[in-house]
């Protein structure tokens, strides 16, 4: 296999707020081959958006990115290294913030996020905004960006591309401007392209047009994506590997297939458990019991133990990571789940089950303090 | 909390925005909160202190200067010796009254100018007819609160029913109100109360009116945009498809729930009134001599200005402090009360 | 179906879905020939505005009518849950609190319990207001962060006169456990709260007043899966319990298979599709809810084959399209009648038609759009003759025009643009009534 | 884009507001106690004489004639006749309005030429000494009286420094041999500059302040945006996405303030001219009321309503030509 163009290596992205600090993404690891959508799926508060904008080094104030390695291409992205003192620094190696925005961002790596309305400024014309980020990352002058711009919109289906340049953003329905911002990366030539939730806010049968344009242009451009979603079905839809996150770590990684069909997690288990299906009538869902707890005060153990149905008291002491728990002949199937007693040595089957009690709301209250969203 | 709490959440990948939501609605609940919220603010709470002894200063000189003239009429009273400046005459110095043999334009107390050498008895000087600055000072700060206090409830009370209902009813009545206010609105706020003034007299009571209603646009504006925009939440709707009484809707939620930023305005607006009404006695409409006030002393000061700048000085200092305290507290309790303007 | 819209023949109508449908039930509710138009500007005076908020936009248009919704009619059997799929802005949310008075109808009548709440009124309807509950989709916005749970419970209870202080509170605790909270969270605010326990309180606020009817308006939306799930199945134990009648709102079709027991499917405003759940997911016959149940991902990569088959944007509902107001986005048009096509022969005519409106290419010879478009599958006859003065207009450079005139020779005449469908299909699965609104169903009409 | 179409509606919608001013005005100003007739006669005129004046000004008249007289008259633009002065209302406020516009328009240029800069570097290096010092003196000048700013101006400059004039404003139109000690037109221009910098400032300063504090919280809001961050994403320099990608969104508001901002600017205006002794229309209001001159407190009211409702419809006009989305709906 070659190697992966995208490495991430024990990524921590920590929010600094008054109350504490969040663990937003804690130590999570993760590649991209070459030309592969990669899935990182998980429920509100997972950290998944997190994770993809410390990728680009883009996470705001107060979030910081505090440990990790992500190198790209073999550029590193993000490095650390200790201090004398024990704590952490930036390595020398690491790009600085220039050789960032000149050569990785848009160039390299694109972004498109999940609100195609607040995702273009409104005063500009769609054209303008184009041409301008081709312009900075193809190094073409305007007229050949303008070029590229109408020859990308028409590819991804909008009409009349050359008269629609010089519309603007608010003439566009929300389903055309996502397609404009898929244009914009596309167009940038990048390796990666970096989707958070990019159909989510839009209609189901435009989610669809969306979801089959881009396996087209993927196959065409030969792009990598990471795909961030919170929804299985566009998963199972478009991805070739996935990785399941649950309150800022790995639960699960693994082809497409062997998620949904050989799940090793009890959280990948119990999600697609509770949803109700389009294809045939389920009678009886079974919920996830209790709700996810915060960020900022994370349960001991793993982090799934609070509402897992295989939990028992060992998860409370320990925090597995995610290993490879395939048998020899697959390609690689991580899940953190300490019931793979084989690969991670801990008494799991001897120790006693923990009861987390199914379909009630008011077992996990929040506190009076909290103020972070906890589902 | 409020400083942190919506930007932690938004990072967390919240599709629905739960973390935003959250601390707005956190905010929104209970004075309790709130007043915690401004307690952890110093600027804020300097603001508040400077209001607080403003007041207590414009209580005392009210005390001495209306409500004792007031009961000196009668004989229960009048016996004592209750008069109008009671406790300043008795006391400290007569604020009004010229004293006999009194030098004029003495400096503050250590200072020497032409016109003499200050002295203890008079710490911030004599005015251009002796009469210690100190204690107009004192007795002006009652004229600044009262009038700016007064005005803005004028303001607040009329705004707040025009802009209700307004925002509440909608269609024509929402078009006539806001058509009547925006009229209002053109005439230039100080236009107007000048042609207030004009109609009703130059007198304290005619000013503070005048200034109460030409603020009535802005507040009828703020609260119907809010009630308009309170009127959307579900949690109305959900009143109304339970039943609940108009009435019951417009007391239980929609006037709580839009209050907030009403508020604010209003601690905003008080500055907003001391520095109009301070404007409108420095051109000689408001309260007459004697009575002192900060505006009336500034437009006295200015035949004098070349002898003695301290005259000119202190009341305009004493307008500044005031009217920054009234806008750091208001910052502050925006703050606290919406954490999404808090930048 | 179009007969049945007549308001005036209330009883016979009655009489007719009785025969067809759930022998000598009366339906709950029974909504006909509903419709809503709103105005698309702000009130009478408003171009007279010299507003200036910060942050608006004081934008006035002409004055126009949106169609959210028009001319609908269906019916709620006691004790079912009826779901009601759709798109955004297709106007589901509208038609629910149009139904509930909570905006009045333009025109069309709601029998409910022996009333029509379409002329009810004042305090006649308010206490009506006790039997017809609603829960929204945002569990933020719908409860008031002031208030505290407890009396967000009882108020309905009190704007009804129920029971006295002590027994409201008594009742709100009550329902607060059976709703899946702990009744001792009586005191506490909203925010104290994560949204599916929200939602739960807002269940609870909706049953306090023992309603027999609740629209359900995109509940779970807000809700993470695993959270959705649970909601999901304390609505379904309620329904049981408290013998409830759901009208069940969702755009997510996996959703509404779940909770259902019938269908309607509305797009533009209207109801396009009505039928039981099984015979609708698994007999659909309405390209839009086809066109639906292909563009959905399933959670399953085997299964997984979604077709972004629909073109185009859903048209503004200010000038929807005549006839079925999906034809503009149609896979299944259906050919004229005056020409005489093969099916190839049509398909080919509208992927030119579609592209020459649109504007999809650069101009190029009229050699080169035959051979793309047509080959060998080139009518003759006079769909022949109108495809070459389309071409003459392409080769004068008026692209405008040779749209138009592709639009009055072949889309126009369409049935589907001249009148509007309504049909009954023969069901496959169950014995419900299936309603459908296509014109592809022309030919197999149940006969009554 | 209907850019025309969305000016004359802007325009049809001020009648009615003008339209309502002059009904307040007329109306409060007929409300006014005393007679006008004696203020202009002095005390015990003859009858004979008052019924003339009456019959002058149409004060016999019944009110809504008298009312209907005055609306076609300001159709007409004819204000009536000053009591006072004698003269016609406009011809009066024509003579005082050059000073006026003069000190409002220099003060609003310093006030957006100072704010806008220090709103945008306070936004910049958020809660750093330079952002708390720019709060500090938009605090400090938000709550400032500015006629007590021109008194300290006058006390500092005039009487100690002597650098500058605290009275007479020279227009910098005038005549040059009509100013004593000036020969050529730099002259003037320079006379009237050292004339017009304190009341300018003192006018502006609160304005500033309030520019200042709203281009800040603006700039703030608009860096957060989703938009700005795609900039950064698709590598954007941090300056470009200042001066380009964040500035022009972030005057928005400033622009609508500007507008409204006007009242304050006009209220200001008639203080400042008391203080530097300008002959303006400020000080034509205040001593028309001291006179109780009420065509002239009519008059002048009215311009300064067409002065306001003008200055909001331009910047509504500018604020369209920078945000697209507010004609979209027009149809051409």
């Amino acid at each position: 296999m070659t190697d992966p163009i995208l490495e991430v290596r024990d990524l921590q992205t920590h929010f600094f707020t008054a109350d504490g600090v969040v663990r937003a993404v804690d130590g999570v690891s993760f590649e991209v081959y070459e030309e592969e959508i990669v899935g990182i799926v998980g429920e509100s508060g997972a950290g998944k958006s997190v994770a993809a904008a410390s990728i680009m080094r883009l996470v705001e104030d107060p979030g910081e990115v505090v440990g990790g390695e992500v190198s790209f291409k073999g550029e590193p992205i993000v490095e650390f290294e200790e201090t004398e003192a024990g704590t952490r620094r930036p390595t020398d190696a690491m790009l600085s913030n220039r050789e960032m925005r000149e050569r990785i961002r848009g160039r390299e790596i694109a972004i498109i996020f999940q609100d195609p309305m607040e995702s273009l400024n409104p005063v500009f014309t769609v054209g303008g905004q184009l041409r301008e980020f081709i312009e900075i990352n193809r190094d073409v002058g305007e007229s050949e960006a303008r070029e590229i711009a109408v020859e990308m919109l028409r590819e991804v289906g909008i009409p009349e591309p050359r008269e629609r340049l010089d519309d603007y953003p608010h003439q566009f329905s929300g389903g055309m401007r996502q397609r404009v911002l898929i244009a914009m990366a596309l167009s940038c030539e990048p390796s990666l392209i970096i989707a958070d939730e990019p159909t989510t806010a839009l209609d189901v049968t435009v989610e669809g047009q969306i979801l089959e344009q881009v396996a087209d242009l993927q196959e065409k451009y030969g792009t990598s994506f990471i795909w961030v979603t919170h929804d299985l079905g566009v998963v199972a839809e478009i991805c070739d590997r996935v990785n399941v996150m649950y309150l800022g770590q790995m639960a699960e990684q693994a082809a497409v297939d062997a998620l949904f069909h050989d799940t090793r997690h009890p959280y990948t288990d119990a999600l697609l458990d509770s949803l109700p299906r389009p294809d045939r009538t389920v009678e009886e869902l079974r919920p996830i019991a209790g709700v996810m707890p915060e960020a900022i005060n994370p349960p001991s153990g793993c982090r799934f133990h609070t509402r897992c149905p295989d939990a028992r008291e060992v998860c409370r002491q320990v925090n597995p990571d995610a290993r490879d728990v395939s048998e020899s002949d697959e390609r690689p199937h991580r899940a953190a789940c300490l019931k793979h007693e084989d690969v991670f040595h801990e008494d799991y089957w001897s120790s006693p089950p923990i009861d987390n009690e199914t379909d009630s709301g008011f077992a996990v209250g929040r506190t009076d303090a909290g103020g972070s969203g906890d589902e | 909390m409020a400083t942190t709490g919506s930007t932690s959440d938004e990072v967390l990948d919240t599709d629905e925005g739960v973390g935003e939501a959250d601390s707005e609605i956190e905010s929104r609940v209970g004075w309790r909160y709130t007043l915690g919220q401004v307690k952890g603010d110093p600027t804020a709470l300097a603001g508040l202190v400077v209001i607080c002894f403003m007041s207590g200063l414009a209580a005392f000189a009210t005390l001495d200067a209306v409500v004792f003239d007031y009961l000196s009429e009668y004989a229960v009273f009048a016996q004592f010796g209750m008069r109008k400046y009671w406790i300043a005459e008795t006391f400290w110095i007569s604020p009004v009254k010229e004293p006999l043999g009194a030098r004029r334009l003495l400096p503050p107390a250590p200072l020497d100018n032409a016109y003499g050498q200050g002295t203890w008895d008079h710490p911030l000087g004599t005015d251009d007819r002796g009469r210690d600055i100190l204690v107009r000072l004192v007795y002006g700060s009652r004229i600044a609160i009262s009038v700016g206090a007064i005005a803005t409830v004028v303001g607040m009370v009329g705004g707040t029913v025009v802009g209700a209902v307004a925002g509440y009813y909608g269609g024509w009545v929402d078009d006539v109100l806001m058509r009547a206010v925006e009229t209002l609105y053109a005439i230039p706020f100080f236009i107007l109360v000048l042609s207030f003034i004009a109609v009703f007299g130059r007198n304290l009571a005619f000013v503070m009116v005048g200034v109460g209603i030409a603020s009535i646009p802005t507040f009828s504006r703020l609260i119907r945009s809010e009630v308009v925009s309170v009127r959307e939440e579900d949690y109305i709707e959900a009143a109304e498809a339970a039943g609940v009484r108009d009435r019951n809707i417009i007391a239980r939620h929609v006037i709580p729930n839009s209050f907030a930023p009403v508020l604010v305005q209003g601690t905003l607006q008080i500055g907003t009134a001391i520095l109009i009404v301070a404007g409108l006695s420095f051109l000689g409409f408001g309260v007459q001599p004697p009575t002192p006030s900060w505006g009336q002393m500034l437009s006295k000061s200015r035949g004098v200005m070349i002898e003695n700048v301290w005259f000119s000085i202190w009341p305009g200092l004493c307008i500044l402090v005031t009217v920054v305290a009234f806008n750091m507290f208001g910052d502050g309790l925006r703050d606290a009360l919406d954490p999404r303007l808090k930048n | 179906m179009s007969d049945t819209r007549d308001p005036g023949d209330a009883t016979g109508q009655a009489g007719r879905t009785a025969a067809g449908a759930s022998a000598g039930d009366d339906p709950l509710l029974r909504v006909e020939g509903l419709t809503k138009l709103f105005k698309n500007d702000s009130g009478f005076l408003s171009w007279l505005t010299v507003d200036r908020d910060a942050d608006g936009v004081p934008v006035t248009a002409d004055r126009e009518w949106v169609r959210a919704v028009e001319d609908v009619s269906f019916e709620i059997r006691r004790g079912e849950t009826l779901g009601l799929v759709g798109e955004s802005g297709c106007g589901k949310s509208t038609l629910a609190r149009t139904l509930l008075r909570l905006i009045d109808p333009t025109e069309g009548d709601v029998y409910f319990e022996g009333d029509n709440l379409a002329e009810l009124s004042g305090e006649a309807l308010r206490r009506k207001r006790k039997d017809m509950q609603i829960i929204f989709q945002d569990p933020q916005s719908s409860l008031d962060p002031r208030m505290k749970v407890g009396p967000i419970v009882e108020e309905p209870m009190r704007a009804h006169d129920m029971l006295d202080d002590e027994g409201r509170e008594e009742r709100a605790r009550e329902l607060l456990s059976r709703v899946g909270l702990d009744p001792q969270h009586y005191n506490r605010h909203p925010h104290a709260f994560s949204g599916g326990q929200r939602q739960r309180i807002n269940l609870a606020r909706a049953l306090s007043v023992n309603p027999d009817f609740v629209v359900c308006d995109e509940p779970t939306s807000a809700l993470d899966a695993s959270i959705q799930a649970q909601v999901l199945n304390t609505m379904r134990r309620l329904q049981e319990e408290f013998g409830l009648t759901y009208l069940f709102i969702s755009h997510d079709l996996s959703v509404i298979r779940h909770i259902s027991d019938r269908v309607a499917v509305m797009y533009l405003g209207e109801v396009v599709e009505l039928a039981d759940k099984e015979e609708l997911y698994e007999n659909p016959q309405h390209p839009y809810t086809q066109a639906l149940l292909d563009s959905i991902p399933v959670p399953d990569p085997r299964e997984s084959e979604t077709r972004g088959v629909l073109e185009g944007d859903v048209p503004s509902p200010i000038e929807p399209p005549s006839g079925c107001r999906f034809r503009t986005r149609c896979p299944e048009l259906i050919a004229p009648a005056e020409y005489d096509l093969t099916d190839a022969e049509w398909a080919a005519v509208r992927a030119f038609t579609r592209r020459v409106v649109r504007h999809g290419f650069e101009m190029t010879t009229q050699a080169d759009l035959e051979a793309e478009f047509f080959g060998d599958t080139r009518p003759g006859g006079p769909a022949g003759e109108a495809l070459d003065r389309a071409f003459v207009l392409l080769e004068r450079k008026e692209p405008d025009a040779a749209a138009d005139h592709l639009r009055d020779s072949f889309i126009e005449p369409s049935i589907c643009a001249r009148e509007q469908p309504s049909y009954e299909v023969d069901p496959e699965y169950g014995d419900g009534r299936h309603f459908c609104a296509c014109h592809l169903q022309r030919d197999e009409e149940l006969t009554h | 884009m209907g850019i025309y179409r969305y000016t004359i509606r802007r325009l049809l919608q001020a009648i009615p507001v003008m339209l309502g001013v002059i009904t307040i005005t007329f109306f409060l100003a007929n409300a006014i106690p005393g007679d006008p007739v004696q203020i202009l006669l002095g005390p015990s005129p003859s009858q004979s004489e008052i019924a003339a004046i009456r019959a002058r000004y149409g004060l016999n008249q019944p009110l809504w004639q008298r009312y209907i007289n005055y609306v076609l008259g300001v159709l007409q633009g004819d204000l009536g006749r000053s009591i006072f002065y004698g003269e016609r209302v406009t011809a009066k406020i024509a003579e005082r309005m050059g000073p006026t516009l003069l000190l409002m328009s220099s003060s609003y240029a310093f006030a957006i030429l100072t704010a806008i800069p220090l709103g945008v570097i306070s936004a910049k290096r958020r809660n750093k000494p330079t952002d708390h010092a720019s709060r500090l003196v938009s605090l400090v000048g938000v709550s400032t009286p500015s006629f007590w700013i021109g008194l300290m101006f006058i006390l500092v400059f005039s009487f100690h420094l002597q650098v500058l004039p605290s009275t007479n404003l020279v227009m910098p139109w005038a005549n040059p041999t009509e100013i004593r000690s000036a020969a050529t037109r730099l002259d003037v221009l320079v006379m009237s500059a050292r004339h017009l910098v304190m009341p300018m400032v003192s006018l502006g300063t609160l304005q500033m302040a309030a520019l200042t504090r709203i281009e800040r919280s603006s700039m703030l809001e608009v860096l957060s945006e989703e938009y700005v961050q795609l900039a950064r994403a698709y590598g954007v320099t941090e300056s470009t996405i200042l001066r380009k990608h964040a500035f022009r969104n972030a005057q928005l508001p400033i622009i609508t303030i500007l507008g409204l901002q006007l009242t304050s600017l006009i209220g200001g205006a008639v203080l400042i001219e008391t203080v530097f002794q300008i002959n303006g229309m400020g000080k034509l209001i205040v001593n028309s009321i001291f006179r109780q001159d009420y065509p002239l407190i009519m008059g002048t009211t009215i311009v300064f309503g067409v002065v306001f409702v003008v200055g909001v419809i331009v910047t509504d006009l500018s604020y369209a030509y920078i945000d697209p989305r507010v004609t979209y709906d027009e149809v051409d």
